[in-house]
Formats: structure tokens, C-alpha cells, sequence
């Protein structure tokens, strides 16, 4: 099996009533790699994202996650045939997600968030699933603050503790959708930091992200979306470095625009 | 399935009564005790078997009755015609005529004719009201009706003054003056035409034959003598009952 | 007024007390079903769950408990008095909890369900584990309202034959002429118990503060 | 059990004025209580903190007796303090003090659910307190506030049937009578469940509207 | 009085309890320029331009706006003597605040949200004013959402619609508290334009930031703040440009580390 790609996304469309917002997408995110997800705002990065983690259902093409089809199967005619909700469970438990809002639960502790699901969801006895927790968060860093409530950590913090809530579980893949965007620049750093160390051993990430500098320093592939289509694909160097697509060249200047520039 | 033959079968009579309605039913230091309780004990005497007690406020005690929930209802009610229609009363256990209530030492009231043009408070829809407007009507100027929920909130306004007399059947009234003589004062004589107080029951043929054994509980009560003891212990007098009304005077 | 009566009062309140806290109780539980009736997929539930609302929050609980009293006997179901009063008094409140947890429920963020999701949890296992405390907590304030109205109201049961602390003091005042001071006796109990349950729902309130969302 | 409709059909016109007396006391006495209790509310706010103290008492008492207390007290215990009130009137006072109790507990909670920033940017565009409470708060409160004081309006409906034992004549009262005079409980019953579920029904479609109205005010995401 | 400099603070403290936010503040922002404020998180930059705007009561220190007093001066023996209401309303109606939550009416129109003031404070009629709260909608491009409530428009739109707001009653001098810190990026660009061309008109404007990159390009002068103590002051190339101040240098770090520096 290993040779297939870690998620494999085929003529994908999703609209919500008359607005599409993805227009038939292809995407091949292989395993182990870091695959970056940018465009501007709306362009549909959050929706393809919510599509792949089965948060949304498609309207239109099918995914694979690791070879197996996730929600539906194309019949013998091409038409789509429903998987049983048992099915899409299995699928889904390849995949961890990182929201950008984080979405702990303000009801348990760092350590609660993380055990959470290893006791409802995997059946493990709540001791076991706790220091299965802890190791979790000391690989996050967060090993002091484990019995404090979500409202209780900075930004940063609550943004690593629900990377280890999702990371407890065992994901093969996880799916990041623009975890720091809800941050402080200097929080920012605290989490890209976490992200870089899971990219160097060999997660498979598929990453929605503002972070131009981090996309082009981590991602092995760059994905560039604009009004629900792809329209480059590419190492970073070749995305970013000259002579660039005109479309990346003007998003760019948005950034570049700000001034940053100047400064370095 | 006859109602008699099932309370005999069970043994036990059930009478439904709302409990703030002295003499008759009343709560003294937690229990319920009133004319009522002693004589439906000898009514129960009559008809072998046990008394058993349901009390409600008077909103849910019809119906209760109409619903099965107990056999009869002590009340009592004063027998009206309209009433007549749709219960079938016992044969009477009481006077039920019309008197005045007014506040204890009050100079201005001494007869019922002084209430003449002056606010007069009385239970909404009841048969006292009607009376006293009636008898308002016949005096120099009518009555000035103020209409309550019950009797008791009447009895509250004529303490804070915004009536002058409440008028209510003679047994009631001669009992709150009784009870709280600093306050209240009996006006006499009763002025209405003469009525009675009836325990009410269903009119419904399966509940005739223990209607009839009630009223012939009540007629042997009354000849040997106990009702007369009853009557006196709570009313201080006692009242000559017919044996049965076909037809009010109200 | 004598210590006697005041003790008859007091006496008769824990009618009051228990009743209601068995109402408010039992209530929770249906309300939760009816919350859930009316904010699932299903057309029939949804509508089913709405009516039970509207009726019972629509019409005077006096009559809803007369219904139950009186009509469930023609039916064959001869309940006693103290059931028939927590029977209506856990649907009227069920009827009001129900708005007020739906309210809750509508506010717990779709995020958080969604990382629930994410983890695998199922919509049973997401209900308990995540929407039910954080709605719960949420609602908390609304409810200790509800839990002191539906205690004010349960004097209404005495129509079904329940004689709790307002029975209670319309009888001593029907037979004592002296109802100013037995109604300021009454409310005076009320007033006690229902400064400890607004104490217990602050209580409840601080100990599930884990934070705003 | 016995359904009389041509009884219900001869009370009609007294169940008609009686009605005519709920909706008037309803109406005037949740637009007196919603009125006393926002300027509670303000008092409580903008007033100095012993008058904030002063007042928690009064509507915590108010909050914690049954208004069939409250009521009694009023009418029949007002005249031994020399407040003689006729039954309308104590009916009135009552309802909007109750009301006001908990009309002013919600605007307090209005008062706290405005953002500081909607309040500082008035400020610093030079609005005064009372224009800001005015034109700013007051109005972003309303909208918030819009479920809560429509379930809270419903609830005073309900207590307007309490005022029956001070003989305001309203509906309650009117229907008694068939109780007492015919003993036609049942009939009564059915009449006051079918009118109260109107009304009820009638406000809550009201506030849906509005809500529906006001839904393009509410807080702009950020 | 045009030599008196537009904001001139002095030994500015504030305490929040037992907490010392600004410990004597001393800053100078001269007419006509751009100066930003920055520093890490909790540093004070709000607090010290909530105090400018007299949204927060300083413990200590003067504030002089063109050169009037605002709020206190200072009596003979040093001590500091309240003025009156009145006196504080004047010297601040030369004052506009932008704040990062924008903190529109939600009640009222872009329109109304500018007109507002105009109306109720100005006393203009409510027609001129919504002829004058146009036209500087139309400054800040947006003209055709005039009748828009703020539910309805984007976060970059909303915070154009403050600025319009704060610009309509004539400022001489504005504050921005992190106008672009709760937008996208993409939505950031539009609010950083308006800016700018605010700057190029010759607006006094007082700017806290986490755009380096802006600050760094438009700023005139840079302030960095530290536990409430004003560390480097300067031209933006003095204070970014090397040699550079440690406590800078650390601080620009949580910037750089993010990557942009790969793609540039
Ligand atoms: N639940 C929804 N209902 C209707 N439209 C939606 C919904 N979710 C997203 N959209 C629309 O789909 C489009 C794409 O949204 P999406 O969130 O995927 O964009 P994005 O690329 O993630 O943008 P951003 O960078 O701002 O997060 C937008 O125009 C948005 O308005
Ligand atoms: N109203 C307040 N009460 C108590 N402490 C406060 C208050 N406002 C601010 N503080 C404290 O003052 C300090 C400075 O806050 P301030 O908001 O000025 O920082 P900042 O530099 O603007 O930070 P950021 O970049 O995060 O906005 C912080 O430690 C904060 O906790
Ligand atoms: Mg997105
Ligand atoms: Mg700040």
C-alpha cells in the first residue's frame, strides 16, 4: 500500500447552494511530505480541507485517503454510492485536524482534551489514556500546564494542546488549517515551531496557511488556489522563484506590499 | 356499574371538600375538622362504611366529582335552581340564608337596611350576591356590589375597610364573628328569602340508589336527634331543615 | 400569628420542596429529550417537540394540572395526587427548560463538535461528552431562574390535592381571618428557600467556570 | 362529564370585556415594568454603589415571593398603612413592580453583554453619557435582549390571573363564575386554556418577527 | 502654536491594582508624521494610547495635546489638578481612535456610524451630515456600501468604515490601536492603504502595530516598548538597521524565524 499517496482528491466539487466553490479539484498529497495550501481569502483552501476531513461532503468526485475511498465509491456506471457511516469512521481515524480557532473543549483540562477520545473513542482505561496524554503533551512542550483549563493557556499554548489532541490518536495524516492566523506574531512562532518538528519526522501534512516564509521553508509542495481552482502546483522554488505565474505574482505582492521588504 | 354497591364493596365512601370553608371544613392546628367531618362519621355510621377525605381548593373540586375522582361532595352549596340542573343536592343540613358581616364596632350599620347605597362585598357569581343585590335594589338606594373570588378575600377587604358589610350565608358569617369578635360583627337579622345548604353529588342514574341511601342516612340523622347536636356544637343554633327541596326559592 | 401556625407553614414547605426539586429534576430530563426532539433532522420529532412547547408553556399550568388529574382517570389511569402534581409540573418545566437548553445548545461552537468529529466521537458519545456540559453550562443562570419560578408556581398544585406551603396558608387564613399574616408568613418561607437555591445555583455556576468559550 | 357550549355562548360578552381587562393590564403593566426596570437597571449602574446595594434587596425580595403574595399584601395590608388602592390600580402597581424586578435583572444583563469597545468608540467621537446610552447602548441592548424580554412578557401574562384575588375583573375572574354560579368548571377551564395559548402564541410570533427584523443588527463577526 | 508638538507625554504611569503597566512614560509625536508603537505583548502600547485618548485615567504624568492640557495640569507644587468635564471633551475632539475590534454600531448603517456623531455631538442636521459621512465613505472606497449594516460587510470594510468614522469629525490626530490585527491578510492590504494615504496627506498619526514591515515604511519614527518602559526610540533605520539594540534584535527574531526571510 505503500505506494499510494497519502490522499488522493479526483474532480472534486463542492457547492454551497448556487455558489461553487470548488470546481473540480485534483490533488495528490504524497506521504510523508509537507504539502502547503495558499490563496486568497475564499478562494476555497478552508472548504477542500473540511472536504478531505469529511466535515463537509462533497457534491461532485471522490478521495482516497491511503487508498481506501472516504464517504463514497464510484459504482459501475461513475455514479456515487454512500459508504456506510462505520466505513467513513475507519477512513476518517487516518486523519488529525488542527483548526485554526483550536476548538478545545473549555470543560477539561489540556491533559482532559487530549485523553479525551483515547477513552470515549478508543475504549482505553481513563489511567492509561492519561499518560498516554502526558507524552503527548511533553512532546508539545506543554508537559507543566496539563491540568489547566483551555482559558487558562495563551494562544499558542491552546493552539499545541489541540495538536496533541489530535496527534494522541495516531493520525497518519494530519491536516492543519491556518493554525496560527488566530495568533499573536509572537505566539505564532511557539507553534510554527511544533509544526516544523512533526514535518522533519516524516508526518504527512497537508497545511492551509498565510505563512508564505513557512510554506516556502517547510512545504515539499506548494499548492496554489484561486475561486475554487488550482492553478499551480510546484516545488516552493518553482511557485516562488522567478519567472513566477502571474497570478502567484500579484497574490504575493499583497504580502510583499506590506513593507516587509524594507526592512531585511 | 351501581355506585352504592361499589362503596359498599370497597367500604369506603369518598367526599371530596375544599378545606377553607368554616364551620364545614376547616384546617384547626393541621387537622380537618368542621361540621362536616362529624357528620358525614354519622353518615358513614349509617351506611357502614369509612369516610374517606379528599380536599382540594373549590376550583378542582367539580371537577374531581365529574371525573370519578371521589363519589360525592361535601361543600356544602347553597341549592340554587340553575345548580339544580347539573348536580343533584342531598337533602339540606343547614340553613343557607342570607346575612350580613360588618366590622366590629361599626356605628353606621346596625340593620340590614343601612347598607343602603354603600359598597357591599359578596363572592363573584354566588347566590349571596345575587341576593344582596336583589335586596339592595329594594332599599332607598341599591348597594354598591363589590365581587370577590371567594369569601375570604372578601372577609380581607371588609378589615381594610373598602366594604362596609359582606353579605354570606348565615352560618359562615355567624362563625368568622365568632372567631375574631375584635374585628368582626354579625349583622341580624339575615335579610333573604329562606335557603339551604345541600351536599352536592352526580345526577347520573348509576349514582341514584347512593344518593337515595344518603338522604336516608340524613333523615335518620336528623330524627334521632344528631344533626340537631351537630348543628348546635358548630353554629351555636339549630336550624329546622326540610326533608327535601324539588324547587329553590333562588 | 402563633409559632404553632408558622411551624404548620414550615411544615407544609418541604411538600413544596420536594415536589419541586423532583419536578425540576424529572424536567431536566424530559427537557433534554424535547431539546433534542426539536433540534433533530427529523421532520415529525421536530414538529412533535415544538407543540409540547407551545402547549405547555402556552397555557396556565392550573389548567395543565387538571387535565392531568382529572382527564388521565376517564382514561383508566388513576394517578394520586402527588404524582399527578410532579406529572404536570415536571412538563410545564420541561416545556420552559427545553427553550432554555436549546438556547445552550444553538451556542456551543460548531468548532468544537467538529474537533469531536475529528476525533471520531459519535453523535451520542459528542451529545454527553461535549454539547450536553458546555449547553449545561451555559444555561446555568437561565436555569436557577427557572428552578425559583417553578417553585413559586408549585402552589398551583394544590388544585389536584396537594396541600404544600400556599395550600397551606389559604387554609390557616380561611379558618384564622388572619390572612395578611399568614401570606407574609408564606412568602417569607418562599423567599428563605429560594435565596438557598439561587445560592446553589451560584454555587453550581462557579464550580463548572472553566472559562468562557 | 357534561360540556356545556351554550353556557360558554351566554358568557360570551363578560368573557369578552374580561378579556379586554387581561390584554389592557398585560400590556400597560410589562410597558410600565420593562420602563421601571430599565431605569432600575440604569440606577443600579451609573448610581454610586450604595445605591446599587439599596437596591439589589428590594428585587431580590420581589424575585423570590410568589406575586400572589405580593399581591395580597399590596391591596389588602396597603390600607393598614394607610395605602388604600382600588383593585385596578393595586393590580397595575403590582404588576409593574413585579415586572420591574425582573425586567431590570435583564437589562442588567444587556448592560453587560455590550462590548466596552461600542461604548469607548462613542466616547471618543465625543458622545456624552446620556447620548450614549441613548443612541448606543439602549438601542444594541433592545436587540439583544429582544427572546428574553418576549419569554419574560409571557410570564406576565400568566401572573395577570393571579390578580383574580384582588377582584381585578380579568379573565380569570370572569370565568370563575361559571364555575360558581353553574358549577361548570370544566367549560371554564377550556375557555382559559384556549385564551391564554392565543395570547401566548400571539406574542411569540410577535417577537419572531422581530427577531427576524432586527437579525441584521446583531454583532458583526471580527 | 504650530511649533507645540501634536501629543507630548510626560512621566505617563498607570497601574492596574498593584500591577505597573507604563512606569513614566516621556513621548513626543510630531505634527504631521507618522510614529509607531511597538513591543512585545503586554508591553503597554495600548494602555499608553487608551491613556492618550483618555479612555484610561493616567496615575501620574501630564498629556498635552497641541499643546492644551488634557485631563490634568499640573498646580504649583507639582501636584496635578482634574479639569473639567467640558475642557476634556474639547482638547480630545481633536483626537480620532481606530480600534483593532473596529467597534461599529451594529445598529446602525456605515453610513450611520459615520453620520452619528455629526448629528448628536456637532448638532449638524441629519442631511449634511450624511452628506459629509458620504463623502468620506468615498474617501476610504466605500461609496456603495454606505447603506450596509456591519454584519454585512468584510472585516477589512468595517475597519474602513471606522476610520471613516473617526475622520469625520476632523481629528488633527489619529490613533490606531492594531487596526489590522483581527483581519486576513488579503483584508489587511486594503485598511494598510487607507493608512498610508492618510500619511501622505500629512495626518498626525499615532499607530500601534505588529506590521513591522508598515511601520518600518511608512513610520517616521519608531517606538519600541517594553514592561511598560520606552526602550529605542528613533528613525525606523536607526532602530531596525544594524547595529541594533539587543532587546530589538530578539524581538525582530520572533518575526524572521517565521521563514519570510527564505522567500525574499
Ligand atoms: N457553510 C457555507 N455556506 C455557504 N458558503 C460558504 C460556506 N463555507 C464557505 N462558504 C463560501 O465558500 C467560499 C470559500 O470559502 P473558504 O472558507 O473555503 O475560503 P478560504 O480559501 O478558506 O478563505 P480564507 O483564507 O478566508 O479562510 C467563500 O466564498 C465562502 O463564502
Ligand atoms: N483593565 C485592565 N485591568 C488590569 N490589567 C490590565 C488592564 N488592561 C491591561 N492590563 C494589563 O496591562 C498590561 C499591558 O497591557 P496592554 O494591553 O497595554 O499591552 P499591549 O502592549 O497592548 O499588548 P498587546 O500587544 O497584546 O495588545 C498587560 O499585562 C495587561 O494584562
Ligand atoms: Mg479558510
Ligand atoms: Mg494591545
Amino acid at each position: 500500500m505503500t505506494e499510494k499517496p497519502a490522499i488522493k482528491v479526483e474532480k472534486l466539487v463542492k457547492r454551497f447552494g448556487a455558489n461553487t466553490v470548488l470546481s473540480g479539484i485534483d490533488l495528490v498529497v504524497p506521504r510523508g511530505q509537507v504539502t502547503c495550501l495558499i490563496g486568497p481569502s475564499g478562494s476555497g483552501k478552508s472548504t477542500l480541507l473540511r472536504c478531505i476531513a469529511f466535515l463537509e461532503e462533497a457534491n461532485e468526485g471522490l478521495i482516497e485517503i491511503n487508498g481506501e475511498p472516504l464517504g463514497f465509491t464510484s459504482g459501475e456506471y461513475g455514479e456515487r454510492n454512500r459508504l456506510p457511516a462505520a466505513q467513513i469512521q475507519k477512513v476518517r481515524s487516518h486523519i488529525g485536524m488542527v483548526f485554526q480557532q483550536f476548538n478545545l473543549w473549555p470543560h477539561m483540562t489540556a491533559l482532559g482534551n487530549v485523553a479525551e477520545a483515547l477513552v470515549t473513542v478508543r475504549g482505553m482505561p481513563r489511567k492509561a489514556a492519561e499518560e498516554r496524554a502526558m507524552a503527548q503533551l511533553s512532546n508539545v512542550g506543554l508537559s507543566a500546564r496539563a491540568g489547566h483549563y483551555p482559558s487558562e493557556l495563551s494562544g499558542g499554548q491552546q493552539q499545541r494542546v489541540a495538536i496533541a489532541r489530535a496527534l494522541a490518536l495516531d493520525p497518519d495524516i494530519m491536516l492543519f488549517d491556518e493554525p496560527t492566523s488566530s495568533l499573536d506574531p509572537e505566539l505564532t512562532g511557539e507553534v510554527l515551531n511544533v509544526m516544523r518538528e512533526l514535518a522533519q519526522s516524516g508526518m504527512t501534512m497537508l497545511v492551509v496557511t498565510h505563512e508564505i516564509g513557512f510554506a516556502a521553508s517547510v512545504g515539499s509542495k506548494i499548492v496554489f488556489l484561486d475561486h475554487g481552482e488550482k492553478i499551480v502546483e510546484g516545488r516552493p522554488d518553482e511557485v516562488f522563484g522567478k519567472p513566477r505565474h502571474e497570478r502567484i505574482d500579484q497574490f504575493l505582492d499583497t504580502y510583499l506590499d506590506r513593507g516587509a521588504a524594507t526592512l531585511l | 356499574e351501581d355506585i352504592l354497591d361499589k362503596v359498599k364493596a370497597a367500604g369506603v365512601l369518598k367526599v371530596g371538600t375544599e378545606t377553607a370553608f368554616a364551620p364545614f371544613d376547616f384546617i384547626d392546628a393541621g387537622q380537618h375538622v368542621g361540621m362536616n367531618v362529624d357528620l358525614f362519621a354519622e353518615i358513614g355510621k349509617e351506611l357502614g362504611v369509612e369516610i374517606e377525605w379528599v380536599t382540594l381548593p373549590w376550583d378542582g373540586v367539580f371537577p374531581g366529582l365529574e371525573s370519578g375522582k371521589f363519589d360525592m361532595v361535601a361543600g356544602p352549596a347553597t341549592i340554587t335552581n340553575d345548580r339544580m340542573k347539573r348536580f343533584r343536592f342531598t337533602s339540606p343540613v343547614a340553613e343557607a340564608t342570607v346575612a350580613l358581616l360588618k366590622k366590629a364596632g361599626d356605628e353606621t350599620i346596625t340593620k340590614p337596611e343601612d347598607i343602603a347605597g354603600k359598597p357591599v362585598g359578596s363572592g363573584k357569581a354566588t347566590a349571596q350576591l345575587a341576593q344582596v343585590i336583589e335586596y339592595g335594589n329594594t332599599l332607598p338606594s341599591p348597594i354598591e356590589p363589590k365581587e370577590y373570588v371567594s369569601f375570604n378575600e372578601a372577609y380581607a377587604d371588609l378589615a381594610a375597610g373598602r366594604v362596609v358589610a359582606v353579605a354570606n350565608s348565615f352560618p359562615n358569617i355567624a362563625y368568622v364573628a365568632q372567631q375574631r369578635p375584635e374585628t368582626f360583627e354579625l349583622v341580624e337579622p339575615p335579610f333573604g328569602v329562606k335557603t339551604y345548604f345541600g351536599f352536592p353529588g352526580r345526577p347520573d342514574p348509576e349514582y341514584a340508589t347512593l344518593m337515595d341511601a344518603i338522604d336516608a342516612a340524613l333523615a335518620a340523622i336528623k330524627a334521632d336527634g344528631r344533626m340537631g347536636e351537630i348543628q348546635k356544637k358548630w353554629f351555636g343554633v339549630e336550624f329546622d331543615t326540610p326533608e327535601k327541596i324539588e324547587k329553590a326559592n333562588i | 400569628m402563633s409559632w404553632k401556625l408558622f411551624w404548620l407553614l414550615v411544615e407544609a414547605s418541604r411538600l413544596t420542596i420536594i415536589l419541586s426539586a423532583v419536578s425540576i429534576s424529572l424536567g431536566f430530563v424530559l427537557a433534554s429529550l424535547v431539546c433534542a426532539a426539536v433540534m433533530s433532522g427529523n421532520r415529525a420529532a421536530r414538529a412533535a417537540g415544538r407543540l409540547f412547547v407551545s402547549f405547555f408553556r402556552g397555557t396556565p399550568l392550573l389548567v395543565q394540572l387538571l387535565l392531568i388529574y382529572y382527564l388521565l382517570p376517564q382514561i383508566g389511569l388513576n394517578v394520586p395526587s402527588e404524582v399527578a402534581a410532579i406529572v404536570g409540573m415536571s412538563l410545564c418545566t420541561a416545556a420552559y427548560q427545553a427553550e432554555i437548553l436549546r438556547g445552550g445548545f444553538v451556542s456551543v461552537p460548531r468548532g468544537l463538535i467538529e474537533a469531536a468529529n475529528m476525533c471520531g466521537f459519535s453523535p451520542a458519545a459528542t451529545f454527553r461528552r461535549i454539547r450536553l456540559p458546555i449547553a449545561v453550562q451555559l444555561t446555568i443562570p437561565a436555569l436557577t431562574s427557572e428552578a425559583i419560578m417553578m417553585l413559586k408556581s408549585s402552589s398551583l398544585v394544590s388544585v389536584v390535592g396537594v396541600i404544600e406551603l400556599t395550600r397551606m396558608a389559604q387554609d390557616l387564613a380561611a379558618s384564622t381571618y388572619r390572612p395578611l399574616e399568614l401570606y407574609a408568613a408564606a412568602g417569607f418561607v418562599y423567599l428563605v428557600i429560594n435565596i438557598v437555591v439561587a445560592g446553589l445555583g451560584l454555587g453550581l455556576e462557579k464550580r463548572m467556570s472553566w472559562g468562557r468559550l | 362529564m357534561t360540556f356545556d357550549l351554550d353556557l360558554i355562548i351566554s358568557f360570551l360578552p363578560d368573557i369578552l370585556r374580561a378579556l379586554g381587562v387581561t390584554i389592557l393590564l398585560w400590556i400597560v403593566g410589562s410597558a410600565l415594568g420593562i420602563l421601571v426596570g430599565f431605569v432600575i437597571a440604569v440606577l443600579r449602574r451609573y448610581g454610586p454603589r450604595g445605591l446599587d446595594l439599596a437596591l439589589l434587596a428590594p428585587v431580590e425580595l420581589i424575585r423570590g415571593t410568589p406575586f400572589l403574595v405580593q399581591i395580597f399584601l399590596l391591596y389588602y395590608g396597603g390600607p393598614f398603612i394607610g395605602l388604600s388602592l382600588d383593585s385596578v390600580t393595586a393590580g397595575l402597581v403590582g404588576l409593574t413592580i413585579y415586572g420591574a424586578a425582573y425586567y431590570s435583572e435583564l437589562w442588567r444583563s444587556g448592560f453587560n453583554a455590550i462590548p466596552r469597545g461600542h461604548i469607548e468608540a462613542a466616547q471618543c467621537v465625543g458622545l456624552n453619557r446620556r447620548q450614549t446610552l441613548k443612541r448606543i447602548i439602549l438601542p444594541e441592548m433592545t436587540m439583544l435582549l429582544l427572546p428574553s424580554m418576549v419569554n419574560m412578557t409571557i410570564l406576565m401574562l400568566k401572573e395577570t390571573a393571579i390578580l383574580s384575588i384582588i377582584s381585578v375583573p380579568e379573565l380569570t375572574l370572569a370565568v370563575s363564575a361559571l364555575g360558581t354560579k353553574y358549577y361548570a368548571f370544566v367549560e371554564g377551564f377550556a375557555i382559559l386554556a384556549l385564551v391564554y395559548w392565543a395570547l401566548v402564541e400571539a406574542c411569540s410570533a410577535m417577537g419572531r418577527y422581530a427577531e427576524r427584523r432586527l437579525s441584521k443588527y446583531r454583532f458583526a463577526a471580527t
